[in-house]
């Protein structure tokens, strides 16, 4: 076991390569080759899980050294921390039951024909990902990083013959881009103060100091903050995990986000010294304004998989809310409180990855069956699909926070959180975590609207499309990891504890950071740590709503053998798709109260031609308003390619004008140097 | 004696620059270029007298017979051939062109100031003369349209280079000047060629035309 | 350990049992008296366990358009319900699943019962259903954080989340007259009208379209479903009536299970409930029900007192 | 006989027979043969060099150390691949009937001839000497520009003859400035103008006459390199000569300016330390990559893209050595090693593309060339990848080299706008490349463009390719080992 652990992460990531090399060898072949691409994934995954729960277990770190670049002398070497073993371990419960899916998956569609790129791609990603979290210098983080970002890019843009692939591809780079510029000049300036490469000696966290210190935070946050998808840094998000081929969404949405969380952790919240005070208030404004207007976009959306990466802005922001809290904690010398903080909002990294992943693969299956994304095209799903509804709607239910099952543990952590933070913290500072508290309890309120929309409309009542109507449910291969998934949300639904328990080791093993009092009461409970402020226990209360369910189908049980079936009335018409509820009409009354955020335009026209007031045909349109993406990126792109135009006339084609350069070069010099002997 | 010819042939060079930038007739161009060269030539035999370096009469010898005669002919036989005479309007009208030189000059002389004391006596006037003549050079491809006085420019600014070598140095090493004379021709022969080449197919030597290339 | 355990469940049993038991009286009593105040005979008291006896014995009659979801819902609601119940006390300062969780639990319970209604009201293909649905979401996600600010208030004062140590916190203080107290209750108040359906926000007796909320989303059921339904709508209004007085008048609440005690914390509850009840009645008969889009500012208002609870009182 | 001259003999000669005439065949043999046989004789020099001895020639006036062997073996592999890319591409012409003997003759005696120069250039140890050779370079290249006989690409000519010309007066002028610098120190005859010579009279020179000859000599030089603002000339060349020739241009001329400007940068660095010259290589390096920005952003031209991208990697190149910084310098040398590997791949293919569809303009080329031209396209993808210093190429090792040195240095502020614009560029070159390789293909009854054949041509780009993934990780140990001598031989003199 041991030795294993010890060459596990270059064995996967050596698996992973032989898998590429014979991925693009066997191109010709196309079910081979997705076979072979997938199932190395698969195993180089379980090796990474292996390695990152020993180290959990353990909470040894492991370190090696992956591969010496003789030319620059530069060493990419990895540590296996207890940090980056929890998200070594999201990644692979979410990794392996996405590849068992897009085994079937990649089977269909576009992606066949490209199975060779898509494969390798798909290998790229998973790999860099393992070499982010466990990277343990400057230039092999960066080089994984990037790496990542090229591998995203391709698998967003597989179907590149559709003009919004392309965009997506392209603003996914670019946005990554200038984060990825932030994080190089603010790790080199690290290690320009370090005098080293190596994490351990730049993030110990008494480098660098003062006003040097807070730039550093703020490059690190910017480029972190890209790839975390929160709000304003997000407007890549919603085009790149939909246009993704779903599996890689699913991997996109649960994991990929949180390589930017993992970076703030690493970096802004432990690697830079004791948080100040402005960057927690910071970290919890950003994660607020994700939570809240996350929740609220993906309200509206009625795109399913829009919908799905809105939600995960969100619940990116919820995540990074905890961090705040901790840090704000920190700031003020509050550990135990950074504790439950921390404990919070990493809870939240992994059941987050859990219930995103399975919405995003059941996602897939109804588009695969439908062959369109449109939720107004989609209903009564669940007589064709059962099996995929029922894991839908378990992950509708955790991703809504309700207890029993996984989304729970973490917000109700955030809730402690933010609830101590409110009285252990001086100062007006303080209001921030009610406000924080509120903000929460709206987000999940409308999350839990959000998905009874998405569920409701998508898989309930009469079909609203031929499509939907002639739906057929997804293979077993698909239909296994999400039955995975979905065991798994009911599971740290129930016994939150195990998670928690497993979660303590990693966070002692922060700079800072300590238990008072252990948070998972055995299996089954959470408690909040300081004191006896709270506790909570699913298990015991599933028994009470279970046996309060028996009696009532008791109390009912009696008059089921003579239920009798009948047409819904339907105002005396006959009902069919078109007197559903659309899913626009659901989120309309939240359209018209948020008015100030979505801005919404209709348009209603009404074809008539004998009278207005018998309208032959009547046309709704309404659209909510790109605020970001129109009074932020708008104007910047037009300024930059503005002037770029503008500098055309420096190469006007003149050979004089080029000689003249020359000229006034040479006089200016002339003049520079003077005739001082 | 000595110091007083170096300084009059310098003199005269940079006069024959300032005739070009006042001249439109490129025949006329074409000759002051031939002067120009010329009176190189005296410069380095003058010094070659003085210092009694042989070497220097190659030099000299070099200079006159390429630049002085070789090539103004050839390219007095180019014009022939094309049969266009007369510059076309530069983008500088003359009299600015030449307010812009006396300021070319003006710096030329101001750098010179920063050399050591020249070994003859003729203190920074050679350098001084040299430097303005290279700028005017360079000014004058920038301001003329037409392929042959962009080349008659190119010359000059070459004549400066030499003038500097004489004013600073004894003269570079012998080979080495055998070596860039070489070139020289070379340069302009296969100048030559694609200016028959830009004419054969523009039918003008109005190297302003040649800015299809953009962005 | 194992009579522990007994106990809990016992207790637990006890308290479901005797809410489900009192919450159709309580809902008969305001029809009652609102009826009164509208110079109307109005129903006997007892109206609410007839209706109920009725309806189940009702053969069940369902769409045939809807799924399972359809019939999982009402049961999912009233589980949750009464499920809840056990997390609240009642007469005695503790509450029989204390173990289990304290206020996010409650809550989380309750909107899991609205998540499964508002999903099976979408089930039928109906377009009220559907419209009730997403009013009753809409008005509940902007009610929560009202609500929580509130607990939260009253939690923080006493430095716990669990309500079986809440009460007994404040049964231990005694009455603080600390304004904080009024502006939070003022609060919570207007969310429980909010919460079940009450005049200004819903009106529990309309079935016209146009302002149907909550009945509109059940507007499909009938039978035994209905019963279900409506049964565990009024418990849910018995518990947060509950709720409000244990949290800011704990006045004669049984610290011990003596029978003396039990029998004074019996009357104090029935007493202080009813005057909610009356609290309750008054408003609705003597508001207008607002249009939906009004609804926000009622909830803001009391968001803001909540918010103002916690500010005064910690600052 | 000694193997220094015959490794330039054998090019000179390749362009004889070359430029004769005979069959066709026979001609491309003898190219190919030719540049092989350089290639082998330039490593067998380096490998010399590297086992100890400094191969020299006419007295010193052409030495190998370091620097110039490092130079001389980049400059042997791009002849030799840019030789049998030339085949593949002259035959693509031949058989659309678009060549005359003119150029037959033109490209197999002016491609050698180029790459003879270029040798020639990295092998000379004397200023003079070393002038004459740049002219040389510029020379053969001006007919190559010419090549197609366009208006356009006799305009390009032009211009570059001019600038080059003028490049090369004001080198000249450097030249005879650092010559009087020296006087009296330097003693007479050629060998007075030997680097080596030089260097050890640096610290004696009269400094003004020094800096004087160094800002002219960088001025003169930089033209050559296409540093910032003199660079106006390299797009329009890049458009108009055919690819091998634009490789030879764009890796071999390039590496032998930088090779001639940090020649200059060590003189002026033994006499004045590295703030002079480096401040004056920092700020036209800037220069260079700022200017590049825009025009990438906005360009309408693939090969004109390559151009300003090769801008770039030489501003990043002054900038790496303008730092002032060992690290800074072999930064510098890593980057010219991997840009001389990565770039041809670039140059190659897009060249590739350019013919299948008869024009390197973007919007001629159109969209979606993945499905007409896929081996093309995914080996400009793959290039595109690498010569944006992205990782894990070895682009993205020098820069990150490069960046570290400017970030632990005096110089953050302009590292930082480096970075900036190197984002920038990516940013660039990605749209741009996307732009033609994705999306839908055109309607083939609009424009039927050749379909692609895995030709010698593409081929060559191929093994190019492949050279250049490998060697991102595994740079051969005697290439490292040149590095780090031409890094001493920079920096090393104090």
């Amino acid at each position: 076991m041991v030795g294993l652990v010890a060459v596990g992460l270059p064995a996967a990531l050596l698996i992973r390569l032989l898998t590429v090399a014979a991925t693009l060898a066997l191109a010709r072949r196309a079910r081979t080759c997705r076979w072979v691409a997938l199932v190395g994934s698969m195993l180089a995954s379980l090796l990474t899980v292996t390695v990152a729960l020993e180290v959990i277990a353990s909470g040894l770190s492991v370190e090696g050294v992956l591969v010496r670049h003789a030319a620059s002398g530069i060493v990419f070497d990895y540590a296996v921390t207890p940090l980056s073993a929890w998200f070594l371990m999201v990644l692979g419960v979410v990794a392996i039951p996405t590849a068992l899916y897009s085994a079937a998956y990649f089977s269909h569609s576009v992606v066949a024909s490209r199975i060779a790129v898509v494969g390798t791609a798909f290998n790229v990603l998973v790999g860099s990902l393992e070499a982010v979290f466990t990277a343990s210098g400057v230039v092999a983080f960066l080089c994984a990083w990037e790496v990542m970002t090229l591998a995203t890019a391709a698998l967003v843009a597989t179907e590149h013959q559709e003009r919004a692939s392309r965009r997506a591809a392209y603003l996914y780079l670019v946005m990554s881009h200038i984060g990825t510029g932030c994080l190089v000049a603010g790790f080199l300036v690290l290690a320009g103060q370090a005098g080293s490469l190596s994490f351990s000696a730049l993030l110990s966290g008494h480098v660098v100091s003062g006003p040097l210190r807070d730039g550093l935070f703020a490059l690190f946050f910017v480029g972190f903050g890209v790839k975390a998808g929160v709000i304003p840094l997000h407007v890549w998000l919603p085009e790149a995990h939909p246009a993704a081929p779903s599996s890689v969404s699913a991997l996109m949405s649960a994991v990929l986000i949180t390589a930017g969380i993992y970076g703030l952790y690493r970096v802004c919240g432990f690697g830079l010294g004791v948080p100040d005070q402005n960057w927690a208030l910071a970290l919890m404004a950003v994660g607020m304004l994700s939570a809240i207007l996350g929740v609220l976009y993906a309200l509206t959306q009625t795109d399913l998989k829009r919908l799905l990466a809105y939600s995960t802005i969100e619940n990116s922001g919820i995540i990074v809310l905890g961090l705040g809290a901790a840090m704000m904690a920190l700031a003020h010398d509050q550990r135990a409180l950074a504790t439950v903080a921390v404990a919070a909002s990493l809870t939240h990294v992994l059941n987050h990855a859990i219930f995103k992943g399975l919405l995003f693969l059941g996602a897939g299956s109804v588009v695969m069956a439908t062959g369109t994304r449109q939720i107004e095209q989609f209903g009564g799903l669940l007589r064709r699909m059962p099996w995929t509804g029922l894991f839908f709607l378990i992950g509708a239910l955790s991703i809504s926070g309700l207890p029993l099952l996984n989304g729970f543990p973490g917000e109700w952590l955030t809730f402690q959180a933010l609830l101590l933070g409110f009285t252990a913290t001086p100062g007006l500072v303080r209001l921030n975590f009610p406000l924080a508290g509120a903000m929460l309890a709206l987000t999940s309120a409308l999350a839990a609207a959000c998905f009874v929309r998405a569920f409701g409309i998508s898989f309930l009542a009469l079909p609203r499309s031929p499509a939907a109507g002639s739906a057929h449910e997804s293979p077993l291969l698909m239909l296994v990891p999400q039955a995975w998934l979905a065991t798994l949300c009911v599971g740290l639904g129930l016994v939150p504890g195990v998670a928690l328990r497993a979660l303590e080791g990693v966070i002692v093993s922060l700079p800072g950071l300590q238990l008072t009092s252990p948070m998972a009461e055995g299996a089954w409970g959470m408690a909040s740590g300081i004191g006896s402020f709270d506790h909570v226990v699913p298990g015991i209360f599933g028994v009470a709503v279970l046996s309060a369910l028996a009696f009532a189908a008791l109390l009912t049980v009696r008059r089921e053998a003579v239920a009798r079936r009948v047409p819904t009335w339907a105002c005396g018409g006959d009902l069919t798709a078109r007197t559903e509820y659309t899913a626009t009409a659901f989120s309309k009354p939240l359209l018209m109260i948020f008015r100030a955020v979505y801005r919404p335009r209709r348009q209603v026209d009404s074809l008539a031609d004998v009278s207005p007031y018998f309208p032959q045909e009547v046309r709704y349109r309404t659209e909510i308003e790109p605020t970001f993406e129109r009074y932020m990126y708008a104007p910047l792109v037009r300024l930059v390619l503005g002037s770029a135009r503008g500098m055309r006339v420096l190469q006007a084609g003149s050979l004089h004008t080029y000689l003249a350069y020359v000229l006034v070069l040479a006089v200016i010099l002339l003049i520079w140097l003077g005739g001082t002997t | 004696m000595t110091a007083n010819i170096l300084i009059f042939c310098a003199a005269g060079m940079l006069v024959t620059a300032y005739l070009m930038v006042g001249q439109k007739a490129l025949f006329t161009t074409i000759r002051l270029y031939g002067v120009q060269s010329l009176l190189l030539g005296i410069v380095a035999t003058t010094i070659a007298i003085a210092e009694s370096r042989p070497e220097l009469f190659v030099t000299a010898a070099l200079t006159v017979t390429l630049k002085a005669i070789l090539i103004p002919w050839f390219l007095m036989r180019t014009v022939d051939r094309i049969g266009i005479h007369r510059e076309i309007e530069p983008f500088l009208s003359v009299p600015a062109s030449l307010l812009v030189c006396l300021g070319l000059t003006v710096v030329g002389y101001r750098v010179s100031t920063g050399f050591q004391e020249g070994a003859r006596g003729v203190g920074h006037h050679l350098i001084g003369v040299a430097l303005s003549l290279l700028l005017i050079g360079l000014f004058l491809m920038v301001t003329r349209k037409k392929a042959i006085t962009q080349i008659l420019a190119l010359l000059t600014v070459e004549n400066a280079v030499f003038l500097v070598a004489l004013g600073v140095t004894s003269g570079m090493p012998l080979i080495v000047e055998l070596g860039i004379s070489f070139d020289v021709i070379l340069a302009v022969l296969v100048l030559g060629v694609l200016v028959r080449r830009i004419v054969g197919r523009f039918e003008s030597m109005d190297v302003s035309r040649l800015s299809k290339l953009k962005g | 350990m194992i009579p522990d355990a007994f106990l809990t469940i016992g207790a637990s049993l006890l308290q479901a049992g005797g809410m489900l038991a009192a919450a159709p009286l309580l809902r008969t009593a305001i029809k009652k008296m609102k009826a009164r105040l509208q110079n109307r005979q109005g129903p006997p008291l007892l109206q609410g366990y007839y209706d109920l006896a009725k309806l189940i014995r009702k053969e069940p009659v369902r769409s045939e358009t809807a799924s399972w979801v359809y019939v999982a819902g009402p049961r999912v609601y009233f589980a949750a319900a009464v499920a809840a119940t056990t997390l609240v006390p009642v007469l005695v300062a503790v509450a029989p699943l204390e173990a289990a969780g304290g206020i996010l639990l409650l809550v989380g319970t309750l909107a899991f019962g609205r998540f499964a209604l508002a999903t099976a009201a979408l089930d039928t293909g109906s377009p009220f259903g559907g419209m009730g649905a997403s009013r009753d979401m809409t008005i509940a996600a902007l009610a929560e954080p009202a609500l929580m600010l509130g607990l939260f208030a009253q939690a923080l004062a006493a430095g716990t989340m669990n309500l079986g140590v809440l009460v007994r916190a404040l049964v231990q203080q005694g009455p603080s007259w600390h304004p904080s107290d009024l502006l939070a209750f003022a609060g919570l108040f207007i969310i429980v009208i909010a919460e079940t359906g009450r005049i200004p926000v819903d009106n529990p007796a309309t079935h016209l379209e146009l302002t149907m909320i909550h009945e509109a989303m059940v507007l499909e059921y009938a039978g035994p479903d209905l019963a279900l339904v409506e049964w565990a709508s009024a418990v849910k209004e018995l518990l947060y009536l509950t709720l409000l007085v244990n949290l800011f008048m704990p006045v004669g609440i049984a610290t011990s299970v003596e029978t003396e005690a039990l029998f004074v914390a019996l009357m104090a509850w029935t007493g202080k409930v009813f005057l909610l009840a009356i609290a309750v009645t008054v408003v609705e008969s003597t508001n207008a029900k607002l249009r939906l889009f009004r609804v926000p500012e009622l909830v803001s208002v009391s968001l803001g007192l909540a918010f103002l609870a916690l500010a005064i009182r910690f600052l | 006989m000694n193997l220094l001259l015959w490794t330039l003999t054998v090019p000179l000669l390749t362009a004889g027979i070359g430029g004769l005439g005979g069959p066709r065949s026979f001609k491309e043999l003898t190219m190919v043969g030719g540049l092989a046989l350089t290639f082998g004789l330039c490593l067998a020099t380096a490998g010399d060099f590297l086992a100890g001895s400094t191969p020299v020639a006419f007295g010193d006036a052409l030495r190998v150390d370091g620097l110039s062997a490092l130079v001389l073996v980049l400059c042997g592999f791009v002849g030799l691949l840019s030789g049998t890319y030339g085949v593949g591409y002259l035959r693509r012409n031949e058989r659309r009937g678009l060549v005359t003997p003119r150029m037959r003759r033109e490209f197999y005696g002016l491609i050698p001839a180029y790459v003879f120069a270029m040798l020639f250039v990295s092998v000379s140890n004397n200023l003079g000497v070393l002038w004459i050779a740049v002219e040389l370079t510029t020379l053969a290249s001006v007919f190559l520009i010419a090549f197609h006989d366009r208006d356009t690409s006799l305009e390009a000519a032009w211009k570059f003859l001019m600038l080059g010309s003028l490049g090369l007066g004001f080198a000249l002028l450097g030249t005879v400035l650092l010559f009087a610098a020296g006087q009296g120190h330097l003693g007479e005859g050629l060998a007075a103008l030997n680097w080596t010579r030089l260097v050890e009279a640096a610290p004696q020179m009269h400094p003004f006459t020094l800096r004087l000859g160094v800002v002219f000599a960088l001025i003169g030089y930089g033209t050559k390199a296409g540093l910032a603002p003199m660079h106006t000339w390299k797009p329009d060349a890049y458009r108009e000569a055919p690819s091998p020739a634009v490789v030879l241009m764009a890796v071999g001329m390039l590496n032998g300016a930088v090779y001639c400007i940090l020649r200059i940068h060590m003189i002026s660095k033994a006499a004045l330390g590295p703030e002079f010259s480096g401040g004056l290589l920092l700020t036209l390096g800037l220069l260079s990559v700022l200017i590049a920005v825009p025009f990438i952003l906005i360009q309408w031209n693939l090969k004109r893209l390559l151009a300003y991208s090769s801008i770039e990697h030489v501003g990043i190149m002054a900038v790496g050595v303008g730092l002032g910084a060992e690290a800074g310098v072999f930064g510098a040398l890593l980057h010219m090693t991997y840009h001389s590997l990565a770039k041809p791949v670039a140059l190659f293919s897009a060249g590739t593309l350019a013919q299948l569809h008869s024009s390197s303009d973007l919007d001629q080329i159109g969209g979606g060339t993945l499905g007409r031209a896929p081996v093309a396209s995914s080996l400009l993808v793959l290039s595109a990848v690498m010569i944006t210093g992205s990782p894990p190429f070895g682009l993205f090792f020098s820069e990150m080299t490069i960046l570290r040195a400017g970030f632990s240095g005096s110089h953050v502020t302009a590292t930082s706008i480096l970075l900036a614009a190197l984002v920038a560029l990516f940013c660039g070159v990605a749209y741009q490349v996307g732009r033609i390789v994705a999306g839908p293909s055109p309607d083939p009854a609009v424009k039927a463009p050749d379909p692609e054949r895995f030709d010698i041509a593409l081929a060559t780009t191929t093994v190019a390719a492949v050279v250049a993934v490998v060697s991102a990780f595994y740079l051969p140990a005697p290439l490292v080992a040149l590095i780090r001598a031409a890094t001493q031989v920079v920096w090393g003199t104090p």
